[in-house]
């Protein structure tokens, strides 16, 4: 099964990229390319959700989900903060900037991850797009108090950092679709389903194949990860998906729904996140955050992770059910 | 033979979402005017980077202002401290311009 | 029934954007992806237009409908001419330049514009594609001709004006693709029609959501617009749009057809009349003049004209018809 | 026939951009658009071959096809340079240069000529795919033997030529995506069918649009190109596809697959040669290679090649055959 | 040590469309080399603009060309009646080259 | 006032697939910090190049470096024998900038 998994051409594609990229071959996806398929991969995710929100109407399992998935952004950060500065031996700004990235979210590893829970008919609900665009930002905001930037010396912008949280492209994209996919339903989506529905796997194949590129390229530079780090990229995701997992389950999700919070918990972000380090705290390195969200726990959780957070929401299932 | 007026020519290299609060500080120095060219990649101090981001968030823009010395003295007093937490790169040089009024 | 359309995808994408630009999101479409969409959607709308020419052949109804296209763009520049200058008192250079933008057209508008008339059940005649290529240039003629260029310091282009109106890429793309359609046909368009046709509404949602953001942003920057100006920008599409529909249902075009004219007729250029303007009138405000075709009637027409366009010509149908 | 072939939209799309050129339009396909196209050309073309050779599994008709296809790139670049240097009047580097681009291949030539031969009912093998992979750079390190390339002063990299060579980007994503299909099958390939097979197609259309428009480009700034060189880009075509139907049908391959075989050896590269060569013979012109692959002979196969190469294979099979 | 020239570097940005004639322009100055360069955005006192445009009209580009002295004193006596009516920004400064001869 | 410190800018405009030979010459002459900046077209003597090539086998980029005059002068004599062969413009000036030791 995990060897089915992985030989699905999604994760085909995302080794070939990894693969190009290890060989030093010059194979590249052009920048606005990929910009262009992560605004359509996040209008998909959103809208396909919001659909299925418009038929099942408003429950209150997508309440509950919703306040688990603000509650591991903002705790989630807390332990992952100790294990960098204890285990990791970072400094105080790196070690907050990459906690922050843990505890926000991954749109591309919930993408592929909802793609495999479908296939194995472990369906996530349609509202755990909106846990993803809730869990977005609350890591960011708790990153910034465990880092305690004073910095006169910023250039953040006089708006102040909240606006760049909440106004994040990703953010309001994710959102917006959502939004007009639960006011259009099933018949507004049907004109536009051959779009934002059946090309979706095989746009995400080519999103993945630049993935594999972009992640290897800068595990190979990995000036800024240490054997340290790397363990982290990996130790940290495994126990943020676990805990997702079960708080999923002990608050009555389904397994589906459960696995895909064990995956939201378990991924880091490398859009919304790092955007907002840049401005707020210069002097943490984009290379060693960017270098553990992307190119070790990206890679885990799709070749690993996922499978696994799966296999945690299928065996404890019945111990909650019960 | 058209006259030409000497003025100060300042680029600053700046992560993309920089860019908007070195807008103001500019403002701040009295510079309103400026160009906005794009890049591709780089080697520095803080390592290797590259447009590979969906995020842009290390992604980086040139920003090049043209004006007198007393402004662009302003601006670089103002961004001096911020050069190195925030790794810009910052240069000047001599250019010549027609219709210097233009400028001021 | 407004309600239903405004609740569509397509439009909703649109004051998504306009909504992320407003609250400053940083949230953007790569320019190569707007280009390339917007050669896709003229290359969709030729090859269409072209294939239901070739399933219904030449007919008198499409010669009238050109005439008046051509009639239309070449005499609805001079009362807005009169306008811009005495209410909205601009110069002559500017009045002009915007006097053609009105009364050349916008290919997403109609694009739009004819979704909307094919869900209604009053899809436009495959040849207003035709009509569309045909009103795109004449009215840049007449605006330099208001604005008596005269100028030796001019970087016009050696090859004349004429070449640069005539071989504007979007005309080329346009009528090269209805040619393709007519020539291929029905079963020449079969192959591709999963990506011109099935693909077609989808892609518009994502053009749309880039045309609000741009179309927002202009608006914040409206330095060149006027409380004049920004109402000429609705007047001017209400006057001519009736003007179109009526002078359609006058020539004896079908309900759905003479809308399409009232489309073409109120909506305003913003691809190839302000290239030419660059060129020929240098000293016309492109703030000015993509302001008011990009940030004011674009989005009037997308919310409140195209419906508006289609209720005048349901009204008058019978009148004409009878 | 010929007619009916000339008439599909995606000749007329070629059409249309050449002549775009010629009348000095401003059309343009955004650079990435064009990048991006490319690399889901290749992947789809990958794919669909290796689909299908997971159906058939491996036959003896692959691994002779495949010896041919290397022999072939390694073989015809000889004659060719004898052709360049002695009618071509061209120096040992340039004639070496361009020698090489047509013992390798071009893969948007080989996509067109398969949809002509699918749509003829004479579809070549899947494995043809494995064989205009294989033949891509063979061609190359004849190429550099033949201009006895020594340059101290040369900024070959310090890895080898043979690195570059091999690790193209794009022999990378053609022999990656075969595999991938060959090890993901029909079921695996289902779910992205909608994106690489559907739109195939169309896409193509969008990308020979671009193709007119350079290839007409480039025969405008003809600078390099005396009827001498235009010739031979004629002349090395028919030839080196002739003996490519003649060895195919010589091995035992079916018709099509014999014409497929044809179409690789009359194609010329324009891709992966030219980025070795810009490294490798820098005193080489790529005014010259560029301007005959893509001007002369990638038109020239469009428009004749393909159709010609067929109809040989078509007359030559009974004979082989029997 | 490798011989230098020194030579002027001309800048000049445009709007996409003015770039044809302008080509033309330096080549009745004797000028025929050039490399153009992207940009993305900008403030001048014209106001704002960022290629955001399908149609490219409001889109700008960098044309840099490296000539003699008197070469670029033609092209700049061309060019300055139509710096304001264009919205053109002109750049003028020294550079240094190997092989000065290659760039007459 | 801020200090400054006047150093070298190089410029090299270069097909692409030469940059990372171009990259390693840097490094041979001690220059390790760079930035690379996209272009659109040109023409010189070899002709006029655009980059529509979905090959990039004629795109060019241009690489910037801010160094010392002692390395400046090192690269220039490496790569002086390469620009007829492969086409390359190299260009040099003045340039100033803050903390000068930055860019040893
Ligand atoms: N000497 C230099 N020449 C050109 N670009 C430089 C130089 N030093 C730094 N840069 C650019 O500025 C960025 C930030 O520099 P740093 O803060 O040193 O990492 C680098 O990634 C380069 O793109
Ligand atoms: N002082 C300046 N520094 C840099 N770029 C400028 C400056 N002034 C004008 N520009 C550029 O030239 C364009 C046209 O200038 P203007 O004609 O003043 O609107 C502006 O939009 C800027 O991109
Ligand atoms: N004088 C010049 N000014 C600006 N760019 C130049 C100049 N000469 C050459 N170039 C650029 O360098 C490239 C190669 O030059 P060449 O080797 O002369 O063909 C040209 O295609 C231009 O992009
Ligand atoms: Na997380
Ligand atoms: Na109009
Ligand atoms: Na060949």
């Amino acid at each position: 099964m995990i060897a089915d998994f992985l030989l699905q051409p999604v994760i085909l594609f995302f080794l070939l990229g990894a693969i190009a990229a290890l060989v030093r071959s010059d194979l590249a996806v052009p920048e606005a390319a990929a910009k262009t398929i992560a605004l359509y991969l996040m209008m998909s995710i959103g809208l396909r959700g919001g659909i299925e929100v418009a038929e099942t109407g408003m429950t209150p399992a997508m309440a509950l989900a919703g306040g688990c998935g603000v509650a591991l952004s903002l705790l989630l950060p807390l332990p992952a903060f100790g294990l960098l500065r204890q285990f990791g031996k970072l400094d105080q700004a790196n070690a907050a900037a990459v906690a922050a990235h843990y505890g926000s979210v991954s749109v591309v590893t919930f993408a592929a991850g909802s793609e495999v829970l479908r296939a194995a008919g472990m369906a996530p609900a349609g509202f755990m797009v909106a846990v993803l665009a809730l869990m977005e930002t609350p890591a960011i905001l708790i990153g910034l108090l465990l880092a305690r930037r004073t910095g006169p010396d910023s250039l953040a912008p006089r708006g102040g950092l909240l606006h760049e949280t909440l106004f994040n492209g990703s953010v309001v994209l994710l959102v917006g679709s959502f939004m007009i996919g639960v006011i259009s339903g099933k018949s507004g989506f049907a004109p536009i389903a051959p779009l934002f529905d059946a090309l979706f796997k095989g746009i995400l194949c080519l999103f993945l194949l630049d993935m594999g590129l972009v992640a290897a390229r800068r595990l190979m530079d990995r000036r800024a990860l240490t054997w340290r780090t790397v363990s982290l990229g990996i130790v940290l995701p495994v126990i943020n998906g676990s805990v997702g997992v079960i708080l999923g389950l002990a608050v009555g999700l389904d397994a589906g729904s459960a696995a895909a919070l064990g995956i939201l918990a378990g991924s880091a972000s490398y859009i919304a996140v790092p955007a907002v380090m840049r401005l707020a705290l210069p002097q943490a390195d984009p290379g060693l955050y960017l270098g553990m969200s992307l190119a070790v726990t990206f890679p885990f959780n799709i070749i690993v992770g996922i499978a696994y957070y799966r296999w945690v929401s299928m065996q404890l299932y019945p111990v909650f059910a019960s | 033979m058209t006259a030409m007026t000497t003025l100060r020519r300042i680029e600053i290299l700046a992560d993309e979402p920089l860019i908007p609060a070195i807008e103001q500080l500019a403002a701040t120095a009295g510079i309103r005017n400026y160009t906005l060219l794009p890049t591709l990649g780089g080697v520095g101090q803080h390592g290797r980077w590259r447009d590979d981001q969906v995020s842009g968030a290390t992604a980086k823009i040139m920003l090049l202002a043209i004006t007198g010395d007393a402004k662009a003295q302003h601006l670089i007093d103002l961004l001096s401290p911020l050069l190195e937490p925030h790794g810009l790169l910052l240069l000047l040089s001599d250019v010549e311009v027609v219709r210097g009024a233009h400028f001021e």
